[in-house]
């Protein structure tokens, strides 16, 4: 008699299972003997993804799908800069401590320099784009603990 | 020519102008809301920037966050496409301080027929005939105006536009009673409480004329558009040549719109609007930018009126003159909008299976595909179905049978009305007016 | 009681259930005997159906889904006649027993009439065209028990 | 004009079969095996038939179950499509006997094109230029006649047809050891041993003609098409206007098709094929029947061939003359088959994924949609993609950017192929030859 930390995963089984989903063309298959029980679904999604053509690369770069609970998004289009002018030292460096409010970047958008504050004060764990790059609408710039 | 050109727009009109861009050798940068990511457009540009949130004053018209993305971007083009910025004489403007080329005519020409009452007095200054009517300067001037021009008379806003805010009154009590009324109407809508009165036309015909310029003395006309087939003034189903048209009208109205833009040294892709009734034309407006149904002019000419906004805006001559210019065959072309067809209630959604027809002289211009989702921000149209043929019969047939084969599953589309319409014996004889459509959708 | 080891996936008996979620047009088919228990599930797979147009009706009827065992189904296009002759008693009728080779019916097809033998003994339990009736190549027309 | 017809084919050009009667307002009736049963055409007809299990000769070469099928339908014509039966003389003669109409030339004129020494005879007969050969009737004779029109010469089968059986000899010795191997090789292919020989032509181009003639002394021609981007014989893509023939050449080669067209009294649609080299026209054969690449010949006509045939059939006069027809811009069509684009394997299976480019100038002809099983039994021609544009290089640049849209999941096809031949200096300066595909398939 299997013990309940013998329930490994059976790759080959699974793999038998949906070959023969694709063989039959079903969507789910339920096994269970005694207190084995396996049970496989294929589903219907892949739609979306192959009915587009290849995406192009995107100017930037794209926002990450999952994005950290504490990141910044740019709140516009521009070119991000770090320090408060070339040369000097950066506004905020990773693992600094900032204030809810606080500096952290720069974004210039049609020639104007804009501040982009911190919303709440945390440490800087992650800076995700470089001195001068251009950046998109919801970009994550930076991540706060 | 341009490097690269940054299409300022969404859905069918930007794919169709990064079509162009591509066939030019033009790179395309697509910017777009956070609800246009995964655009068809989008997926087609050299690059895309992501430029504001769905609602479109923050992205599509927001005219920093496209002016960002032409500087990061590097564009040295911008092409406002349809609707949007594309009348915005400011925008213009803006563009060209910023070293970028605006693809479109100048912000002078913006300005002038921007405004109802600058293109009328431009147009009569040019020897085209107008509706008879005045703006609006206090209610017994208006009164008096009512009864020099004939009741009843259509009250507009000089600001307005897409038939918003018109109201029509019958004797000098409406007259009265609904001036206040529609002041307010056009303060609310277009932040303009100015207005317009003119002689109310029974039963028009609206009738279009497609001009390019190129501002350095080239101007051609590519035909006229009936267009008289709308729904709360929102078109439906366009065609060229019109129906009810002889050869005289066609040239009379054709002389008219080239010798006024000639005069104006216009530069560009405009339109003329007329109604036309019992062949007289009256001049209406002018929409000086590129128009969602320009695909039947293209059709019947040969002549790909994007490529040439593009040439113009880069400084190039037209090359040809109107002797050059051949008109063949018949085009039609059916928005399909992801609305009811019945109750045109909107329809945004996800499309479960599409499937688009083909063969001989059928083109569609759509931004769907597969798996694809129509986002419930922006406007309805999703695809434009046009079709060409040797006459306006085969025409006929061609779109019927190409309804037949059109597939868009998962959202309501306008499809199963564009059926019925091109199978009423109205249309088959191009019996129709302006408020042909309101009769026929209001028939029990 | 079932060894851990006997927890082995029937082929066989997903591929039969499969054919029987076809044949019935079920979609879920679960199956218990003991602490043996199998469930089929078929998805709605619309993709096919969905993208293609409305089908234009079948000229003849088209052949049933679902076929019986002891289909006759027909080798030709044609007319079929139920008897050898206008006026004529029909060859077979419902619930005759039938020889092997004997003739069930007659094609016409480019003005020669040929005649469709049974494929073995039985007896007729179904006659599905009319006499005079268009039939397609591999309509079913009649079935034996 | 005919109330019903039947279309005797299968795959898109059974699709433009049913569009063209869908246009004319005529009922169709699709015919098709078992394994098309879920086929586009069978889906889109007014009704259909299985005519039998999958393999062709079962099914679409079984004339008695398509005569049957018309029997019990009551379709008063059949078209036959290309390939499969519409060739067949003895086919025609058989649905005009049921009192059928055949779309597609008389009985007479396809037995007399369907044999490449009577066609070659017929030609030489209408003052037509023919390759210098002539039918081999013992080896000594092919030894004389071959020093007589010189070495190189190519040896085929008289009854042979896409390049199958043929062999090249440099000698006479070699034409010696060739000829036995040619005629079983053609007796097995042909049913037929006998055998033809020709001078072979160095890179010529592969150049034809399309035909329409109503059997009532109206002959047009629509042009040329250059097709001699060909692998193993088989079309890749053809375009029109050829881009190796001057004013005078083209004026030559039409005036030579029509009056040959002219004096046989031919009906129907027809291409004759001719190889071309230095300003030298050799004809080789006739098609006396719809040709796969008809629609680039539609798209700079703006005459629906299928359309044509079916009137023709019918009884109509063609209606208009040479100086009616004018043909406008450049078309190309690539064909995608469903091979991979490299080895050349056939790839049959489901379609995953399906979305054809749009917009201007672009048609597509294909059956295919998404969800679609590509069955295994027949060619592998699954798309058309045919592009229109007013000069050869903007309707390259459009065939590039449509390559870019198209999308077919699910198999190999050979759209990156054709990628890479609008991509080559070579095709994009029209200078090919019917041996360029094989050089370029074969460079590292």
């Amino acid at each position: 008699m299997a013990e309940p930390d013998d329930l490994r995963v059976d790759g080959d089984l699974v793999r038998a299972l949906a070959a023969l989903l694709h063989e039959t063309g079903l969507t789910e298959i339920e096994y269970a003997v005694g207190d084995r029980r396996i049970r496989v679904v294929r589903g219907a999604s892949p739609v979306v993804v192959a009915a587009a053509p290849a995406p192009a690369p995107a100017a930037a770069a794209a926002a990450p799908l999952a994005e950290p609970a504490g990141a910044v998004k740019s709140p516009m289009v521009g070119t991000v800069y770090l320090a408060a002018e070339p040369g000097a030292a950066p506004l905020v460096a990773v693992g600094d401590a900032v204030r809810e409010g606080q500096v952290l970047l720069l974004i210039e958008a049609m020639k104007v320099m804009n501040q982009i504050h911190a919303p709440r004060a945390g440490r800087v764990s992650q800076i995700l784009v470089a001195d001068g790059a251009p950046v998109e609408y919801g970009q994550v710039l930076l991540v706060l603990d | 020519m341009f490097e690269k050109v940054l299409i300022a727009n969404r859905g069918e009109i930007a794919l169709r102008i990064h079509r162009a861009c591509r066939e030019m050798g033009v790179r395309t940068v697509a910017v777009h809301s956070t609800a246009d990511a995964n655009a068809m457009h989008v997926r087609l540009a050299d690059e895309s920037v992501c430029i504001g949130p769905p609602a479109a004053r923050d992205s599509y018209l927001n005219m920093s966050a496209i002016l960002s993305a032409a500087a990061i971007t590097g564009a040295d083009a911008i092409h406002p496409g349809v609707g949007f910025l594309s009348e915005n004489a400011d925008f213009a403007a803006m563009v060209e301080e910023h070293g970028i080329a605006f693809i479109g005519p100048s912000p002078e020409h913006l300005r002038l027929m921007g405004d109802k009452v600058s293109a009328r007095r431009a147009a009569e200054g040019f020897g085209i005939q107008v509706v008879p009517g005045s703006a609006v300067v206090d209610p017994a001037a208006a009164a008096a105006e009512a009864r020099r021009i004939g009741f009843p008379v259509l009250i507009k806003a000089a600001a307005g536009g897409g038939g918003r805010g018109m109201r029509l009154a019958h004797s000098e009590a409406e007259l009265a009673s609904q001036l206040p009324a529609a002041a307010a109407e056009a303060k609310a809508y277009f932040g303009d409480g100015a207005l317009y009165l003119e002689r109310y036309l029974d039963r028009p015909r609206h009738i279009e004329v497609q001009i390019l310029g190129d501002g350095q003395g080239g101007v051609v006309h590519l035909g006229e558009r009936d267009c008289s087939l709308q729904r709360n003034h929102q078109k439906l189903l366009e065609e060229t040549p019109s129906p009810a048209l002889d050869a005289d009208a066609r040239a009379r109205l054709a002389a008219a719109a080239v010798g006024a833009m000639r005069q104006l040294g216009y530069k560009g892709a405009g339109t003329l609007e007329f109604l036309y009734r019992a062949g007289e034309f009256f001049f209406i407006e002018m929409n000086a930018r590129l128009q969602v149904e320009h695909p039947v002019s293209e059709m019947v000419s040969g002549i790909d009126i994007v490529r040439e906004q593009i040439r113009i805006a880069a400084g190039e001559a037209l090359g040809y003159g109107q002797e050059d210019v051949s008109l063949a065959g018949h085009a039609i072309e059916c928005r399909i909008n992801a609305e009811h067809p019945v109750s045109f209630a909107p329809s945004p959604g996800t499309i479960a299976s599409y499937h688009v027809p083909g063969g001989l002289g059928v083109r569609v211009d759509s931004a769907l595909y597969q798996g694809y989702t129509v986002p419930p921000h922006y406007d309805s149209l999703v695809a434009k179905l046009i079709v060409h043929g040797a006459g306006r019969g085969e025409c006929v047939m061609r779109m019927k049978r190409a309804l037949e084969e059109f597939v868009i599953a998962g959202i309501d589309t306008t499809i199963p009305l564009h059926q019925r319409l091109v199978a009423e014996p109205d249309f088959i004889a191009g019996a129709y007016d302006i408020g042909w459509i309101g009769r026929f959708l209001a028939a029990p």
